[in-house]
């Protein structure tokens, strides 16, 4: 992790981020970041002529003790600058949605990966309510990928 | 004029896998269609999180059928710097060989797909009898044809046998010989130019706006290949190709009378023309890489399969060119002997997303040459 | 009028040309695929195999040695441990034994794998210490029934009074350490 | 019908025996037509699996001869899902009485000829319209989007192959003075081509194939009847025995506009003038028309073989592709090769 990337991060995001850690093994920085700031971080992070921060690679999301953990991993085509956003969510209780702030006008490519958080891990983005279409109707509003979620694998019926 | 809806449901012949269209046809033009998948989500990252690390990686060959390496081997890099597992240098290149014929195998069922979808059935049989000898290779190395299996974390299952290496060898010339008769019969037949040239053209903004990678990209002369930047690739020398934007002429006497019109930049016939030329890499690689494969352990033998066989804590995300483009996979372990959390990020995604777009304007008869020319497998979108 | 003839003579050359040069390259495609109506040549021979024929299809040992088939459980060296069960993705496997006549013999009473679930990953085989789950190289597995599918390998249910005898020779068998 | 005389008298049966075009009529069509869909069906499939590097069909009799028979039994075992709707109705009569209509006018040799009037060539051009009108009622009666799609596809590739292969049929009419069979037949010898009298009629000869492959979507044209973009256009809800029915209209069509090419241009039933003094002398007039029958059929499969060869090898074209290729490249050679006969037959 360069620290002039990490300096510059700090001088342009004065404030909005509670702490830069290493991602991994420590290529490049994740920045951990408030629910709410996530949105104008972003804009930040694109317009800013040094990291020109255009594409997202992937949107993951991952429930460890902190709750719900979206990490964005974007990158820029022109800087080959590579970050992870990350920002967690708790969920109030097994079945209901959590909130969370869309990302689609900053990075377009971003609304395929929130769409399929939204219907497994039931995560709202700007409140829409995620329309199903991959899972079947018995497990729908579940939220599948969550921990709270046992799965048994279905008894093999033996048909007479 | 009539306008009709028409629903192509899951089960067609030209689709390229169980999803759902709705066309708003304007006659023959199609004027705005709606794309529904998830037919086959399997909850394959769910599975992950309930079986061992090894049970993972199973599942991990099961994200795409055609390209069942390239989700194993992107699985193994992201696990292996979590736990800081040491790979040896001869698997590496047997992973990578195992790589290459898996993009040839991928692309020859791309251009099987993409004859069907034309209609010439010759061309099928031609193709699908090539990568049979791609898959018995697999079959010989790895003992299955299509769910491999054989990747483990720090190396490969089995050592390579030297009757593998002159029978890689003599695929890589029977390829090349092949694809000089495909070019005879196909590439350059003035119905396939006909049928292909300037028809629904990929524009750089929409690849930048859906985040398309991959032979699509390319085609439309983003030069972007993450193969380049990989650690595994350096020792070996090959240039990323792209669509007819640079010189474009046809082999033999038919290319002197064959100034095709030119079709615009990124369009179906670009698409089909990249892949080929990408086969043609891939075979360079594969000579490289066979030419020189290191000797020593094909294993890290300080991992051994066992049921509790934990991953120390943390996560990674690794990437790497498959055959549709860039997957990447991020891992994360909170030091249990199963899996935290498993997720590709797969390149059928982002064309899924930008079919919307490219089919508006299009005449019904095309939208299957379309589908298949963006090689989308619908398996790996939905998981 | 110049400029009128001269674009009309162009646009007929360019008309021209389409048409010769199309039906050149539909002639040529046609022509490319006369040596395999002709049979010139090893490459162009035709590759079905016809399967079920006793003489050109593949059998079992034709496969190459590594090949997944069914599995087989030779079950004098499985030890009943549940390995295999465990880290098996299909969860197709189902292992339950007792102890047997003296403490180092297990009877493996119950040893099935459900093939109609089985996806012939070999996680099972790599994992097994005594080998002695191993994979054949049969692929014909078709059955007419799902029960059928599954392949028992266990040595069956013992009776209640062989358990009973056994137990006795057990205590026998460690009961003289004591008493000596 | 003085060929039904001869096997009469043959039979010794006297010569007015009630009946007797149906007898003609079945014969045609049971010994001729049928057969040879049967034999082009399998040297079809034998052909394509040789240019395919696979075996083909081996299973039915030897190395897969009665594959046809198979097939066609197997159609006709099957009755159609849903009950006939009016449009099939419509379409069944359109089709068997544009199948059986023209049976009469198709030229099978110069004694086997049923009826050789002065129009005697436009008959079959004829039922090809009537076989493409009725695939289109048959599209426009399922009101499904496929269904729909291929009809009005039909329709229009019809009309636009048309237009080509009647000036095609008037350049030949004018080389030989007639449109009757028998004058066309003997305005050409064993080896004396129409096709290679002069290059417009080249030219005739090429319109003319061309015109009849889109006039009748034969298989290297048959975009509007793809299988592969809408499952089948037309054909999505035909099943059974209408399936048959229509495979055979279509194949129909395909052995008639052979026929007709044969007859126009390749040197209809035309035998060596020493092999015909030959039988007559022998007073054999039946192997006379058995020799011309055979060396016609001859010449019509291997046109057709190369036909289906062609489209074996290509890929299969757009609908509006054909649709312009009829009438921008077609349309145009057709009435130079008119232009060109006419100067030449002046001349």
């Amino acid at each position: 992790m360069d620290t002039k990337l990490v300096t510059r991060l700090e001088k342009i995001l004065r404030g909005k981020i509670i702490r830069i850690t290493a991602f991994g093994k420590g290529e490049y920085p994740s920045l951990w970041l408030e629910g709410t700031q996530m949105l104008s971080v972003a804009e930040v992070l694109k317009e800013d002529p040094l990291l020109q921060i255009d594409r997202l690679e992937n949107l993951s999301a991952v429930e460890m003790q902190e709750g719900i953990v979206l990490s964005h991993f974007v990158y820029s085509s022109v800087t080959q600058v590579r970050l992870v956003l990350r920002t967690a969510f708790l969920p109030v209780s097994e079945t209901d949605l959590v909130q969370a702030p869309s990302l689609v006008r900053v990075w377009s490519m971003v609304q395929t990966f929130e769409d399929e958080i939204g219907e497994l891990f039931g995560v709202a983005f700007d409140g829409q309510v995620p329309q199903f279409n991959l899972l079947p109707e018995q497990v729908r509003g579940l939220f599948p990928m969550r921990k709270s979620f046992v799965f048994q694998m279905p008894e093999a019926q033996f048909y007479e | 004029m009539s306008r009709k809806d028409w629903s192509i449901g899951p089960l067609h012949t030209s689709l390229p896998g169980p999803m759902h269209m709705v066309l708003k046809l304007h006659g023959e033009i199609i004027d705005a269609c709606q794309v529904e998948t998830g037919f086959l989500h399997r909850g394959l990252e769910k599975q992950c999180e309930l079986h061992s690390w090894h049970a993972a990686l199973f599942y991990a060959d099961h994200l795409d059928p055609e390209g069942a390496v390239f989700s194993e081997l992107v699985l193994c890099l992201a696990v292996e710097e979590i736990a800081g597992i040491m790979v040896p240098e001869r698997a590496q290149s047997i992973r990578l060989v195992l790589v290459e014929l898996g993009r040839i195998s991928s692309h020859l069922a791309f251009m099987a797909r993409m004859a069907r979808s034309v209609g010439s059935e010759t061309i099928v049989h031609y193709v699908l009898r090539d990568r049979e000898r791609i898959l018995d290779l697999f079959e010989l190395l790895t003992g299955a044809r299509v769910s491999l299996n054989f990747l483990r974390y720090g190396g490969v299952k089995g050592d390579v046998t030297d009757g593998f290496i002159e029978r890689v060898l003599d695929v890589c010339d029977l390829i090349r010989f092949r694809m000089k008769e495909y070019n005879d019969i196909f590439t350059f037949n003035a119905i396939f130019l006909k049928r292909t040239l300037g028809v629904a053209p990929l524009s750089v903004e929409l690849i930048e706006q859906a985040g398309i990678t991959g032979p699509n990209a390319r085609a439309s002369g983003v030069r972007e290949d993450s193969r380049k930047g990989s650690p595994l690739y350096q020792a070996l020398e090959f240039d990323i190709p792209s669509g007819k934007s640079e010189d474009f002429f046809a082999q033999g006497w038919r290319g002197l009378l064959a100034r095709t019109s030119k079709g615009c930049v990124g369009d179906v016939h670009d698409r089909f023309l990249v892949r080929l030329r990408e086969m043609t890499q891939s075979i360079e690689i594969l000579r490289q890489l066979v030419a020189q494969m290191p000797l020593g352990v094909y294993q890290n033998t300080s991992i051994h399969i066992d049921r509790n066989y934990p991953i120390p804590p943390g996560e990674s995300y690794q990437r790497m060119e498959s055959a549709r483009g860039r997957l990447g996979c991020h891992v994360v372990s909170d030091g249990q002997n199963f899996p935290g959390r498993i997720q590709f990020s797969t390149p059928t995604r982002a064309s899924l997303w930008a079919l919307p777009q490219l089919v508006r304007g299009i005449r019904i008869e095309d939208l299957p040459v379309v589908l298949a020319s963006l090689d989308l497998s619908i398996a790996e979108a939905d998981r | 009028m110049m400029y009128f003839r001269r674009s009309v003579f162009i646009a007929l050359f360019w008309y021209l040309h389409s048409i010769v040069k199309s039906s050149l390259s539909i002639a040529g495609s046609c022509f490319a695929t006369l040596p395999y109506l002709l049979r010139i040549g090893e490459s162009r021979k035709e590759v079905t195999d016809g399967y079920p024929d006793p003489i050109s299809s593949k059998t079992a040992d034709d496969l190459p040695p590594r090949s997944r088939g069914l599995l087989f459980n030779d079950i004098e060296r499985c030890t009943g441990c549940g390995d295999c069960e465990h880290v098996c993705p299909a969860g197709c496997i189902e292992v339950a034994s007792e102890p047997g006549a003296h403490d180092s013999r297990i009877w493996v009473s119950v040893f099935d794998v459900d093939f109609s679930r089985c996806v012939f990953c070999g996680l099972c085989v790599d994992i097994c210490q005594p080998m002695s789950l191993v994979h054949t190289r049969q692929y014909e597995g078709a059955a007419y029934q799902l029960e059928d599918l599954v392949a028992s390998f266990g040595r069956g249910q013992v009776t209640e009074e062989q358990r009973e005898k056994w137990h006795l020779a057990r205590q026998r068998l460690s009961a003289p350490q004591e008493g000596a | 019908m003085n060929w039904v005389f001869l096997w009469l008298r043959a039979l010794g049966f006297s010569a007015t025996v009630p009946g007797i075009p149906l007898i003609a009529l079945a014969c045609i069509s049971l010994f001729v037509i049928l057969p040879s869909c049967a034999l082009i069906a399998y040297l079809d499939r034998k052909l394509s699996a040789d240019l395919q590097a696979r075996v083909g069909p081996c299973r039915t009799g030897y190395r897969g001869m009665l594959q046809p028979v198979a097939d066609c039994v197997k159609l006709l075992q099957k009755n159609s899902m849903h009950s006939q709707t009016l449009g099939e109705l419509l379409w069944m009569l359109l089709h068997t009485m544009a199948l059986y209509a023209s049976l009469a006018a198709i030229p099978l040799g110069s004694l086997a000829m049923m009826v050789d009037t002065q129009m005697s060539v436009f008959i079959p051009f004829w039922s090809a319209l009537v076989l493409a009108l009725g695939t289109m009622l048959l599209g426009l009666g399922q009101y499904t989007t496929p269904g729909w799609l291929g009809g009005i596809r039909t329709a229009a590739q019809s009309l636009a192959g048309t237009f080509p292969s009647l000036i095609g049929i008037l350049c030949v009419g004018m080389h030989a003075g007639s449109f009757r069979w028998s004058a066309l037949a003997a305005s050409q010898g064993f080896l004396h081509w129409t096709m290679f009298a002069h290059p417009f009629l080249l030219l005739a000869f090429v319109v003319f194939v061309g015109g009849g492959l889109v006039l009748l979507a034969i298989a290297p044209l048959d975009g509007g009847l793809a299988m592969s973009d809408i499952h089948g256009g037309v054909a999505v809800h035909v099943t059974g025995r209408q399936l048959a029915l229509f495979q055979f209209g279509r194949f129909y069509g395909f052995f008639i506009w052979s026929v007709m090419t044969v007859v126009l241009f390749m040197g209809a039933w035309r035998i060596p003038e020493s092999l015909r003094s030959w039988f007559l002398a022998l007073d054999a007039e039946v192997c006379i028309s058995v020799v011309e029958l055979t060396w016609l059929l001859l010449k019509t499969y291997v046109l057709m073989l190369f036909i289906l060869w062609i489209a074996r090898a290509n890929p299969r074209a757009r609908v509006d592709q054909i649709t312009d290729f009829s009438w921008g490249v077609l349309g145009p050679l057709a009435l130079v090769a008119l232009v060109g006969t006419a100067f030449w037959t002046m001349v």
